[in-house]
């Protein structure tokens, strides 16, 4: 529905919104569970409140029988629980949508055109619980709910004609423990929600999803957990941290699954330690990392430098949220690049590379891992809140594809012959030792320094060293640059080519999608390795552009304004920083705008 | 102690780097004193790692021949945590000024003593910042602004009037801290340092040696002379173990105590911890969890 | 304490801003006491600054009518230096977390003693870091991994298999660094807390009360039922102006002692020698130095 | 000589080497002294070895009978009193320089064309201690050193044919309090070194010096000191820092004068206090400031985004060193100028200042605090250890010309209509309270707020709050931008025109002019402020140059690259990090290549 779609299939945009801490997230996350279950691709998109509890939340689920690009743009159905979350959220449905909504809190002003269920949650959940009072304990009966997401997952699967057997084996699952009886509550309290809404349906409409026969394994996953995945896959045996939204739950997976693969999780003092435990690991051999966003990577600037210039392999990443300072932590933004990219005094290199999708996170995650282990350096990586909180259900990554790279240490001839450990090659990329190895001996410093180590302040080795640090990222551009650009759309000349990074693609996809679906010619590349950047890739691109766009999640259009210190083109650019993602219309709004201009 | 075998001399610790500091500066007596205690303690050069922040004393770590890593101003710790979190057969050895540690650093100690890595830290405390050419540290005992007393400006260059706060007491802290050894020592008795160095490489667990190193080009108060007059040795009956008493003795005003302070033996150390945790999951050379089986939760 | 003719009620220091705080915060609690204390001390609303950090408890500034600074995380206590040294006439409060405090926060809190600023810092301690939904903090209890007791992983999400350090003494670390008025207090006694706190705003020094404000969102250990049977008060007769037996008080493990602690009548205030400094420069309205003659020296 | 020059005027490049610690500094000092006292400006450059004592210092002094631009090309004359430093810089000497050395310590391998002056320091030195030897007791002739110093000024005084009067009268104040003997020894020392010198002159070339009459009184000032004593006229009296090469002068500079002017200085534990108690005294209605080096500004990134975000006037010095991590803390580099531009997670406006001369630093720091309380925001104020370090006899800066403004503060009247802190006003600039003031209570917070203070994630309010933010600088740019350019050179059409910014000022005006001698049409214009960029004045400027140089002292050439974020200019560029400052002929050798190309 919300794309223009073959009949048959299924596209549909739920929006359940609620008061946090409340049942919403576990009724949509109950949600997801029964859509996939139909089969059916899912792709999720929540936020929170400010506040740290109560303030209403957003839980929007797209359900599609074939892959999803993004959150999708208005809602078909929208499932009210409270009055706030109504008035706040409640403007996303369509003009044709559905509503259903708790009559026992509140009844919205009812509009044309749009087709709506009341649902005494509360009435019909009491009364479940009432059913079964005479069979269970006093104690357990007290701290008894009145099982109002059931009631109001049943009345959704109704409304989505979902089957009723998954919800029910899993409520069966779910409470075996509790007795008979609160399995018997729960069944009849989905059945109760279901026939509520039955009633009420006649002639009335009912959005459109149909049951697919799914021939893969599906695992249901974000892009917090994607990204701690890659990172184990990669090898990666040592992660320090410190709590902060949207990064925390990486560290909070791998501390429960590093202990498994035989690594090391340190919840730090703050992220400058989280870093320093970091660099000392990398020196001492293991692969490193530390995850944070906007505040904490502020804080690591000072020693990502002394990575840089200590040539110590390191993973930094940075799950970006909105606004500067403390600014809005549970928001997505695209406004750290400026920061991953200048984040140092003086100069130093280092590689920035940016996540695009769920998936991506894993894959991606391996290749900085590479690419830090490889070139020596610390490695920016970019996510952002909305991909790091974005549920998928999709194919579990082939393991077999994972190739992982590591740090070029000198043979035993190479030390014995008076090691150097930064040996000016002519790649730039010199050998590394790890303490305990034989003739390896040398002190590792952040201090300028000649190819021993040893500090020096000459100009003509300030120079030289400098060259040499940052000739590894020539040879990184000029060898693996193709690696990490992708292009979809139309080949040969187009009207308007778009070029992005990040989080951004699926959405952009769809837009150019649809874009081409109404006659326009749309090519759009999408860039991972923002620094080096891959500049003949770009400019190959462009070449066949009549018009670009470049749009981007910030204020200033940093992206763009990366191209302008790196190429020469000229394009349009669409930028933003409102702490949410975008969705696919205003982009395809923007492409035909540039593309009639 | 047992003497073992000495498989490396002290002069078999010296780097090719010749020390850059100051004639007369106390860093070299008590560099001399690690020389000889990482003989005493038997080390491997390549087994070993020195870690340092940024100061005159944070440079030590070029001077010995023994791994080094002289990061930035204040994270020694941090740095050295990783390395001994990674490679726990190596042994660690943290050095740095009463600026680097106390200042700057002074986040990640209590921090570190929680953690309990088996490190030893050994600051070089010249009751200033050296490297920056002599300002106050926090262990500076320039008289208060309000004694109004006379302070050589020239030398005291962000406390021309005298200081504006009381300085620490960086033993008293280390054992409200629970740092697991806690010992001073002083470069002008360089036998005993090295002595007291032994037994801190030795103890299992987090030790902190503060061992006062004149530097006679910013700090015309606390010399060598100063120290001589305002230190003296522990008794031997003296009982470390008692904690209570222990901060009873840092507080004393009448000299510096100079020998081993407070120690706990078989505290936690959060290497142990994490190594029960790797065997809780029968950690062998090959995992036992696949990434297969991880992803497999998600299905 | 004598009870002054109050001209600002408590209801008077309550904002329009309504606490975000969840059901059953114990910091709604201590900003209850917190208001009393304000009227009860005869705080002037438009006089007083409240600052503190990044947490759930350091949200506290905007829910009390009076000039506020909600800064960053950890940076509450220089940020209050500033003020306090810029407008010695103000009363500066400073609020916050225990990982606020102890955790990021905890290299400034030493040097903060050193300076003694009139000002006072009152830690809601929740033994978890709240705003990030319940990891383990400095003061955490959660058993130690290898005493392999079953923990609740969904609750303490960065030790699941429980902590690998152990939890830090605030009261005897804030001793060792002399913080001149050192106090606990408890948010489910909230008179006991008031008067406390306003003891501590009287207190012409740097003061620390860590308040006990269980989280019971995050934190189902150490709950106000767990606090009413693990702390007792502090006996009368008890003298907090002897260091050494504050010190072995706050290392006491039978129970948490609650009140007044240790208590240092007038320590030396930075603010003190900097105004003693301006006056030995004469200072008045017009600088008696002016820049002609500085510009004078260099000629 | 190292500039074409008519007769009779001074020109004249002295370079002194000799070990750090040694007397090679006061040496330098009181030659100074001695050419100030000449009539003469005066204009030096030092470079401190990396060690913490021991190692070659360089101190050069160039002497002029008109104004100074830059410490000059090679050196007319080089005294060596080490063997190290003649070889390491030596070669600054021209090929028909003159060579004055102490003999006692080496001889050099005799150039061609080359004057030589052999000068046995010790042997002289020690021979007037002997002479005074009886007179002296024991205690006081123990520490009592041999007047080398004096001797080599004696004889460099000679060397350049200047008055021994006031060397003498020096003498006299000096060591009055040491006793009548002492003065003797380093009076006769004095004229022992002159002598020495006047029996080898015969027909040998003497540098040409001829004494001025000066007409104002000029006080001997460095970078440092000239922006210390700019703040207090600017009315800071707030003043909060950590010590670092090589900024620390500035504090300890303050720390002495500012409880004079009624003010207070604070050392912090680290940078991060440093600035947060800034924070604090600007949020309670004092001016403040801090300065460091890279590296503190670096651990300042944090919340220099705070005061942006809560919108507190604050001047953050960066005296620039060289080098990324601690790099070479005791050499030169307009390195920072991204770290200043870009340093801060998500997007909040700083302003950005750059000095440009001793005198400079005097006004720009006025300005510094002037925008720093109008327009409610951090400014960065960039130096660097050149400047920082460098000395001129100036004449004192014209007091009566200095203007304060400050912050803009509600009346009564608006205060009791119901304030707003954050007021979205047409310039972006709202009126800010201190505490204290009646019906002015707020919450100052880094989170974003609507324009009360209280928090709020909308994103209708996060645009509206930013847009609000980021206006004040457009407004900065459009009223005040053409006050911080300046233009130097041909009028109308030109062949070349420079655009920099900072201390390379005085270097690249040199050049040009040698370059306008030589005939070439060339412009310079100069830009003091680099965030927001006065854009307008530029493309002015741009479209009259056929051709565009932009040189500066770092890598990747930062300000060339926000030329191109925010111009469409195109240009060539000259960038290199050596850590040391340019010299007039290699810029003038790049005019020349770019007017050729
Ligand atoms: C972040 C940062 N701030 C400041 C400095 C400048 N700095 C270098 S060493 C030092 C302190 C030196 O004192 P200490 O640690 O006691 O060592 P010492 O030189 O006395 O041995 C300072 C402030 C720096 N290098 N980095
Ligand atoms: C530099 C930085 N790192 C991390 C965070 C995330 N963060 C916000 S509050 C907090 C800790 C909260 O714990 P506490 O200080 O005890 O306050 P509480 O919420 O428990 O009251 C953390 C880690 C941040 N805001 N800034
Ligand atoms: S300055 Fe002081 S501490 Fe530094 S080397 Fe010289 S004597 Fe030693
Ligand atoms: S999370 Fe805990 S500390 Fe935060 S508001 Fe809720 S109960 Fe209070
Ligand atoms: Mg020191
Ligand atoms: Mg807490």
């Amino acid at each position: 529905m919300s794309a223009p779609t073959a009949v048959h299939t299924t596209d549909v945009v739920l929006r359940l919104v609620g008061e946090s801490g409340e049942g919403t997230v576990s009724l949509g996350d109950l949600t997801v569970q029964m859509l996939s279950a139909m089969g059916l691709d899912i792709y999720t998109y929540q936020t929170f409140p400010a506040e740290i509890k109560g303030g209403t939340v957003m839980y929007q689920i797209r359900a599609k029988s074939d892959p999803i690009l993004s959150h999708g743009d208005n809602a078909d159905v929208v499932v009210a629980l409270n009055h706030d979350g109504f008035d706040l959220f409640g403007e996303g449905l369509r003009e044709d949508g559905i509503l259903l909504y708790d009559s026992d809190v509140f009844t919205p002003r009812s509009e044309p055109g749009r087709t709506e269920y009341a649902l005494p949650i509360s009435t019909l959940a009491r009364a479940e619980k009432e059913a079964v009072r005479h069979e269970v304990e006093g104690e357990q009966l007290k701290r008894l709910p009145a099982p109002k997401n059931i009631v109001g997952l049943g009345a959704l699967l109704r409304l989505l004609s979902a089957p009723m057997e998954p919800a029910e084996d899993y409520i069966r699952t779910l409470f075996e423990r509790k007795g008979e009886a609160i399995v018997r509550m729960n069944i009849s309290a989905l059945h109760s929600g279901a026939d509520h809404v039955a009633e009420q349906i006649g002639s009335k409409r009912l959005p459109k999803v149909s049951p697919v026969v799914r021939n893969d394994v599906r695992i249901t996953v974000n892009g917090n957990m994607m990204l701690a995945m890659g990172a184990i896959a990669s090898g990666m045996r040592f992660y320090a941290g410190y709590p902060i939204t949207p990064a925390s739950e990486i560290m909070e997976f791998l501390a429960k699954e590093l202990p498994g693969f035989g690594g090391d999780m340190i919840q730090a003092e703050d992220e400058i330690a989280a870093l320093g435990m970091c660099l000392g690991a990398s020196f001492a051999g293991k692969k490193s990392m530390t995850a944070s966003s906007g505040p904490g990577i502020s804080l690591m600037v000072e020693q990502i430098n002394l990575a840089a210039q200590a040539e110590l392999p390191v993973v930094i990443v940075d799950v970006q949220r909105g606004g500067a300072s403390t600014g809005m932590p549970t928001k997505t933004s695209q406004g750290d690049l400026n920061l991953a990219l200048y984040g140092v005094h003086n100069e130093s290199p280092r590689i920035v590379l940016t996540t695009t999708s769920v998936e991506d996170c894993f894959w991606t995650t391996i290749d900085a891992f590479n690419l830090a282990e490889v070139y020596q350096c610390p490695v920016m990586l970019l996510s952002d809140q909305a991909l790091a909180t974005r549920k998928m259900n999709i194919p579990a990554p082939d393991l077999s594809k994972v190739e992982v790279r590591n740090r070029q240490v000198p043979s035993v001839e190479q030390r014995e012959a008076g090691y150097l450990r930064y040996e000016d090659t002519e790649t730039g990329i010199s050998t590394m030792v790890a303490p305990g190895m034989k003739g390896g001996i040398y002190t590792s410093t952040g201090i300028e320094h000649d190819e021993s180590g040893d500090p020096g302040y000459t100009p003509v080795l300030a120079m030289k060293m400098k060259r040499k640090r940052f000739r590894k990222f020539e040879t990184l551009r000029i060898n693996e640059g193709h690696k990490f650009v992708k292009e979809w759309g139309d080949e040969g000349e187009v009207e308007v080519g778009v070029i992005a990074f990040g989080s951004t693609e699926g959405a952009i996809r769809e837009a150019t999608d649809r874009a081409r679906a109404e006659g326009f010619k749309v090519a759009h590349l999408h860039v991972r390795l923002i620094n080096p950047l891959p500049v003949d890739q770009i400019n190959e691109f462009a070449a066949r552009c009549k018009k670009l766009l470049i749009p981007e999640l910030n204020f200033t259009g940093q992206f763009a304004n990366w191209l302008r210190v790196n190429t020469d083109l000229k394009f349009e650019t669409f930028h933003k920083d409102e702490g949410i993602p975008f969705i696919p219309n205003e982009l395809y709004q923007e492409i035909t705008r540039v593309a009639g201009s | 102690m047992a003497v073992e075998t000495v498989v490396f001399a002290p002069k078999d610790f010296k780097s090719d780097l010749k020390p850059i500091w100051c004639a007369g500066c106390g860093d070299f007596g008590v560099l001399n004193s690690l020389y000889k205690a990482m003989s005493m303690c038997n080390l491997d050069p390549e087994q070993t790692v020195v870690v340092s922040g940024i100061g005159c004393s944070s440079r030590l770590p070029g001077f010995v021949n023994a791994y080094g890593f002289h990061g930035v101003h204040g994270r020694a710790l941090p740095i050295a945590t990783g390395i001994k979190a990674a490679r726990p057969e190596l042994t660690v050895i943290v050095v740095g000024g009463d600026g680097d540690g106390y200042s700057i650093g002074a986040g990640h100690f209590p921090h570190c003593a929680r953690r309990n890595p088996d490190i030893t830290y050994l600051i070089m405390n010249n009751n200033t910042y050296g490297l920056t050419k002599g300002q106050v540290s926090p262990t500076s005992m320039v008289p208060l602004a309000t004694l109004g007393q006379k302070i050589d400006s020239k030398r005291w260059k962000t406390t021309p009037y005298g200081m504006v706060e009381e300085s620490i007491n960086p033993i008293a802290q280390a054992i409200a801290w629970d740092v697991s050894f806690i010992a001073r020592g002083f470069s002008y008795k360089p036998n005993q340092l090295a002595e007291i160095l032994v037994q801190a490489i030795k103890h299992k667990g987090f030790s902190l040696i503060d061992a006062f190193s004149p530097c006679p080009t910013f700090n015309q108060d606390q010399t060598d002379d100063f120290y001589k007059d305002h230190t003296y040795d522990i008794p031997t009956d003296y009982d470390p173990t008692d904690k209570v008493r222990a901060f009873e003795l840092s507080l004393r005003t009448d000299g510096y105590p100079i020998g081993v302070i407070y120690k706990r033996e078989n505290k936690h150390s959060i290497l142990d911890e994490q190594a029960s945790l790797r065997e809780r999951f029968h950690r062998d050379e090959a995992p036992l969890i696949t990434l297969e089986k991880l992803l497999q939760k998600f299905v």
